[in-house]
């Protein structure tokens, strides 16, 4: 289908519809506001369920009712909206009850601001919501990559009975670029969930529970074995990443979303100047691509991690390396938008240092 | 001897021996939403929200499917389930820390919205799971774990009542406030949780059955006695009886 | 005086709080405090069964559905 | 149009800026073309300007923030004194000469006024000032044949915005007249 | 002064007083619950604040306010209402207001159990709020070491202007030891906080504002530098450990709180038996302790890292470790606690996966 | 000419620009708290908190000490900073999605524990700030960004009245819903925000005074025809009035 | 007629929202669609003068503060 | 007592079973030795069972929860079963023989068999069943003087509970009888 130019939080929503969302439920928050505005819209006239709750918390607790019943369901919203979820994400990852959740990163900590940030890596990747879990992460770079993936994400969610987090920002949510919303990407029918809790025992023959509780430390131990060998299973088989000029690269940047964007435009300019620069996007940033750094060829020396943050994503660059590589980082922060060129001139003051 | 059994644990429940203290109304209050389940065919069709609280395990006693909500979010996941699952019955068993305290925004903003959930509502003036904690419906001077020199007014307000506050919501369409200290009123309790019920099937909205209930345990006294302190001291703050009844029609009161 | 019903008693789920003896309209019921029963407590009996009426306030006040409620057919 | 065309469009709130980034960006994909829209991102949304970044290119976008424009369409006073030094050496500046007056102009780049508040008043809108200078843009620049603005037109003026799909053509070929 | 038995929670709660704390708000929930109680009756006493919210958020909101307007404040909770207190926590960071906070945890995800447990490590050093901030975060041992640490605490979260969490577990929550409440620690009287929002700007002569809010990215970025600064300056300053047994070590266990007490155990065991294990107990789990790691001696072969969670601390010793030393690791989550005994075989069963 | 002058801005007021739209009634709403704050001496002895919400900057414009709360927070930390500085007047200034949605469980709770706090409530029926979205107060049938068909009962519920909410709360001590659409109801909206502070200054518990406001700019109307939508459509479901005062002695109504 | 008082307009505040024009009891308010302030706004100017009567209504309705109202003392 | 002594106390709610731990370790930190009391962790908390563990020692007490103990005080049959294989090797069990009857036990240890409900009711209060055991334990054990627990009565049994101080004196001595 032909390329329609679209705001990237509209695109975003219609991709959930795309991918088979039966149900939203999210609290405004800026900057991903036209996304529920769209779904308050066009959920109503695919006979889809559109709630805007009383607030994130709220919000979160929906989905994990529709979720448990056995709908496909979104919700989004924005960092400190993102924050006060945490307790949902934690038993929607302990009951195994899948969903899909979009943050459009802002600047923080706190209110901070409302431009588009990174600094919420932590936030998506360990969670801070308690005990032993993880959702898979995806942080697309464009609106099209955005779209195949958000598609793509409800389908995951209910293969794996997991949360999906999509870690977008400010400015995937504000900009506008055509995209094509019929791209084939891995979207399947919703399967059929033996497990929810639909209200139909008897049909079923037995009751089902959506639960996170588990008095008997050993129950819940196992619980945990069991949700591990599921997590061990997603870092096997989701482990996601593009590798830019990396054949050949002395330097290879590690950046993930909007920031790679601007990375690459950093490497066509320096590598017009001969420098050999590459990059490792990481495009699932849980489970962190650790496979993109096994066969680096020797002409690597130094991984330069950037981010729109002052520096999250690097540890789980520091964890895959090993002491294998020389370490560097640029970031900007608090909803700065670096420009290729501070990378570039980040790149010849590393050369400039070497020398 | 020919007999006719005119009373016996219904289908309503599991076999699981309840998890509550000796002479606990959850017990009652459980019981009654068991037969009201069973006897309105609504036990293969219906979907429960448990709550945190003492009844946090009631997934494993009502007998249909169930969810385990985080505390105060009940009301939210009944609102998920309803929205995706309309033509089941959806309800939520909630105790009084859950609802009045940590859940209130929850529980305000289903009846705001009019969702068609029914919630049980145990109110047993304080939180019995954890310990014995005050409650914002503890009564003044009632002595808690977290009031040890009983409730006082300047420090913590006085008691809210969560009946009389939802009526003031125009989504609310049935409030009543019931009690199980006797048989005639647990009698009493059930019609009201039918009532809720009926609602919910006619698609009018939001019900909300409140019930007065013991703590033995955390209030220090027996059983029994624990029924008399609910008549006591807490009917006369918290009055029995309907407090909103927007059902239109031939309602029955 | 001839029962008009009779009430069974799964003593093994029997919690012995004592709630129902005190709904007895005629008295009949009491904690067995000569046992333990496999919860630990001691549970309900009944000391007079002639005297049941069928009435079914014990079993509605149990909270743990520990009593059946048989009326006899004349 | 080389192989890319970047834009920044400034102005204050209500002169339409966004939308001429939208339409601009519309052409561009109905062409097949990449391209990328951002509103700008300042401090200032509450305030009264309004800025946006547009990218056309034959190849694929990279940074989406436009840092060194080609092109400057600064519709009012400030906008102009915002950006003017970010345009390339050899870039393009379009000035709404209605409200910019004395404005001395960096040397290497190409200027042209246009008056475009006082010929939307001529056309008898004030709200079209946008549209003549679009038309200015292309006539200037040839990113966009008319007929491809014009069909842009017919996608956005839908329902009963369609009584303004007249006046806006009008004003198009318009600002294309002044910088021909 | 003599030592006096006390149950956990209790001697948290009046160590809080004796260090300083002048208000407490906090939500009832296990197995933290004797802390709140205690201070109900004794705070009163005392002539302070105690109120129970009605809720996690509300609760760590009061301690904004109350922190913001000067006072020394404390909040307590267990995993999943830590979750809850995400974004405030993200705000007290940002806006810079100290406070300590109190996490007895629990088993997890979700509701979990009530059991003892590690895992919210993550929850605690990575924050689970919005936004680069951090907050100190401490890991006691045991009741006295609990006790010395939540009176500083409040002194340490007054001179650095921040949250400090002190991360405790079921166990030293429940369990009775006798502790010392006097014995000195860093306890200082609160200083002047001429940054407070106390109603007294006459006084002052101009206003004071508490806030986390920065409109322009420039200024938002400026106020995460030198938030940076001040995070920094933290890592110089706190990494708090112990070094036990390293001296000739080969195996040395990485473990703090209840872990590494009952790793010493294991290390009697394994000492007896003629096998060189130590242990780094990193005190401070926020800055981690990375100047342990400096200068182990020769003989250190591999790191084993014991946690009562599936790996979350693991992390934190991949970042320090880079590829030096062989990594292992050992752990039980779900609220099981270890016995000494299975650390004890892990280290044999290395021994021989090594021979 | 000798001259006496009757209005002029207040000390209340920082000098920054007030950041809304133009003909935006907050605007009005915090000359009229600047004044009370101004007249009352308390400038210098107030500590005020912002919520989020389009006064999200009040923390620039009142005067004195402010804190700026997380979304729906302000009565909790308002309560956190009275409790330790109880001699100090306290406010918060709150919209209705702050309030309202969000926040509504805060609300109750402070009123429920009677924290001797004032409330400045600005109910606009939208959320401003976001761009205006659906609040719990839009009225049936109002179009926003998120009930593009107009809100719908069925869908949404019905408009939430948080002043007669409130007033079954026992702890709330002043409550009021004035209006400043015109210059008389100015002078009253005054009048209410005076009694509020003093009902603070007796500790006599919580008092909260609702302000129907506009929003011009969401509303899609001019700033003077938003003053008639507000007359003509919010008044008559959200009447003006005195909704509890339990000041007791000498009240003036 | 003479003018009981006079209003001082701060023009650099005014944000042109003609919401005060709407209250004059005498009807003498009106944007200045000629200019334009430095906030890019049409700002308020006064027709006639000498009806005001300083009621001060117009400054009341005033959302940013930007008139002083003065009487003439007799 | 050797240098350190690890108790397992084991039965049911409402046998003061956390009382009698915390009655040790309260004699242990008077005579200031180091000592650790924990109540038991497992699912049945609401439950009929309760137990704890205490360590007393001479020296620094590491893993606080007792997994091999030294002595079990079984206060029921259930307890009994669930803790005496974890007793060590020479180890000591004291069992309230009123509720545990016809128990084969291990060979390996040695074993106290004390009918404590009986004595209690012979003394007038069931409630004392658990000091008559603590006597027990003490005779048995020699970790304590009777009157180090005295000591400890003195502090536990104050304001309107210093009327239980002398029976429950009394059931200690009893207890201690019995084992001597
Ligand atoms: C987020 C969160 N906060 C606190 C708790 C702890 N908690 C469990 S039950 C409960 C109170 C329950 O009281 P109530 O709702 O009155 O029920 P009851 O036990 O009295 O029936 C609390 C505070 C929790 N599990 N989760
Ligand atoms: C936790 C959180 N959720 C959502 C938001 C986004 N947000 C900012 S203001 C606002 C609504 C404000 O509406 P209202 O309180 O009515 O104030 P108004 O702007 O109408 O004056 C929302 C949802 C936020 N900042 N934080
Ligand atoms: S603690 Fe109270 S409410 Fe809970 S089960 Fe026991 S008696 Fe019932
Ligand atoms: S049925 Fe009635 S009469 Fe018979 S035992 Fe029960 S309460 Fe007594
Ligand atoms: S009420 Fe039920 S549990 Fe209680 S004593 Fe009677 S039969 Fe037993
Ligand atoms: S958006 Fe509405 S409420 Fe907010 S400042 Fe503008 S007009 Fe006022
Ligand atoms: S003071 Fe009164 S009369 Fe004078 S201009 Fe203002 S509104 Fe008109
Ligand atoms: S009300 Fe104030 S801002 Fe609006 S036009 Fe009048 S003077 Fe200007
Ligand atoms: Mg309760
Ligand atoms: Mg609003």
């Amino acid at each position: 289908m032909a390329k329609v130019l679209m705001k990237g939080n509209e695109a975003m929503a219609l991709a959930a519809i795309k991918g088979g969302c039966d149900a939203f439920f999210g609290y405004p928050i800026t900057p991903q506001n036209e996304l529920p505005e769209y779904l308050s819209k066009h959920m109503k006239e695919n006979g889809r369920v559109f709630v805007q709750a009383e607030s994130e918390v709220a919000a979160i607790n929906m989905v994990y009712g529709a979720g448990g019943s056995g709908a496909r369901v979104l919700t989004s919203s924005s960092s400190p909206g993102i924050a006060l979820k945490q307790e949902g994400i934690s038993y929607l990852a302990g009951s195994e009850v899948p969903c899909v959740i979009i943050n459009v990163m802002r600047g923080g900590p706190g209110l901070g601001g409302i431009q588009p940030a990174q600094s919420d890596y932590m936030q998506i990747t360990r969670g801070g919501g308690n005990g032993d879990y993880h959702t898979l992460a995806f942080a697309p770079e464009n609106l099209q990559e955005t779209v195949d993936i958000i598609k793509e994400s409800f389908t995951l969610a209910d293969e794996y009975r997991n949360p999906v987090m999509i870690a977008a920002d400010g400015l995937l949510g504000q900009m506008m670029e055509p995209v094509d919303l019929e791209r084939s990407s891995n979207v399947k029918e919703a399967p059929l969930k033996p497990w929810a809790a639909t209200g139909e025992s008897g049909k079923r023959g037995h009751r089902n529970k959506i639960v996170s509780l588990f008095l008997d430390p050993n129950d819940l131990e196992d619980h945990n074995l069991k949700l591990q060998k599921k997590y061990n299973r997603m870092i096997d088989e989701q482990q996601r990443f593009e590798m830019i000029h990396t054949e050949d690269a002395e330097i290879v940047f590690v950046a993930y979303g909007s920031m790679a964007r601007i990375a690459r435009s950093a490497i066509e300019t320096l590598r017009e100047k001969g420098i050999k620069v590459g990059m490792i996007r990481p495009i699932s940033i849980w489970p962190f691509p650790e496979k993109a750094f096994e066969n680096l060829p020797k002409s690597v020396h130094t991984l330069l991690t950037l981010e729109m943050s002052l520096g999250q994503m690097i540890e789980d660059v520091k964890i895959v390396n090993q002491g294998r590589y020389k370490l560097d980082f640029f970031g900007r922060t608090g909803g700065v938008v670096p420009e290729p060129e501070e990378i570039v001139e980040k790149v010849l003051a590393m050369k400039e240092g070497a020398n | 001897m020919d007999t006719t059994t005119v009373y016996k644990p219904g289908k309503g429940l599991t076999d699981r021996k309840l998890s509550y203290c000796p002479g606990c109304t959850h017990g009652i209050i459980h019981k009654l939403v068991g037969e009201v389940l069973e006897e309105k065919n609504l036990i293969d069709n219906a979907i429960g929200v448990a709550s945190v609280g003492c009844s946090v395990m009631s997934y494993e006693f009502f007998n249909c499917d169930m969810h385990q909500a985080a505390h105060g979010r009940a009301p939210a996941v009944a609102t998920g389930a309803k929205r995706v699952r309309e033509d089941k019955t959806v309800f939520t068993y909630q105790g009084d820390g859950d609802l009045a305290s940590i859940g209130l925004a929850e529980i305000v903003h289903a009846a705001h919205r009019g969702e068609n959930i029914t919630v049980i509502f145990v109110n047993n003036a304080i939180y019995g799971m954890t310990g014995g904690q005050m409650a914002p419906t503890t009564l003044i001077g009632q002595k808690t774990t977290t009031s040890p020199f009983g409730r006082e007014k300047a420090q913590a307000g006085e008691p809210l009542r969560i009946s009389e506050l939802l009526a003031t919501v125009p989504g609310a369409t049935y409030l009543e406030r019931v009690s199980v200290h006797d048989p005639k009123h647990v009698k009493k309790a059930k019609k009201a949780i039918e009532k809720a019920f009926e609602v919910q099937e006619k698609k009018q909205g939001f019900s909300l059955i409140e019930f007065i209930s013991t703590c033995p345990v955390q209030w220090g006294i027996q059983p029994y006695e624990a029924t008399r302190w609910a008549v006591d001291n807490m009917i006369p703050y918290f009055p029995l009886g309907v407090f909103k009844d927007a059902r239109g029609g031939e309602t029955d009161e | 005086m001839a029962a008009k019903g009779r009430i069974i008693i799964e003593q093994d789920k029997c919690k012995g709080c004592d709630l129902c003896t005190h709904y007895c309209p005629v008295n009949i019921l009491e904690l067995d405090t000569s046992t333990t029963n496999a919860l630990g407590y001691t549970p309900l009996k009944v000391t007079d069964p002639d005297k049941c009426i069928a009435c079914s306030f014990c079993a509605m006040m149990c909270p743990d559905g520990v009593i059946t409620v048989e009326r006899f057919n004349k | 149009m080389n192989d890319s065309e970047r834009l920044v469009i400034a102005g204050f709130g209500g002169q339409g800026v966004m939308l001429m980034g939208q339409i601009l960006a519309q052409a561009a994909t109905n062409e097949n073309l990449e391209t990328v829209w951002i509103p700008s991102y300042g401090p200032e949304s509450r305030g009264g300007t309004a800025n946006c970044f547009v990218t056309i290119s034959k190849t694929e976008i990279n940074a989406p923030v436009v840092t060194q424009s080609d092109t400057l369409i600064a519709m009012n006073q400030p906008s102009l004194e915002k950006f003017e030094s970010k345009v390339k050496t050899g870039g393009r500046v379009l000035v709404n000469a209605s409200l910019v007056k004395d404005h001395t102009f960096r040397e290497d780049i190409e200027v042209f006024n246009i008056p475009v508040n006082d010929i939307a008043l001529e056309l008898g809108n004030l709200k079209v000032a946008n549209m003549i200078m679009l038309g200015a843009y292309i006539g200037a620049s040839k990113v966009f044949k008319p007929e491809a603005l014009e069909t842009v037109f017919k996608q956005k003026f839908t329902g009963n915005k369609a009584k303004l799909l007249d006046l806006n053509k009008q004003a198009l070929l318009r600002g294309m007249k002044e910088v021909s």
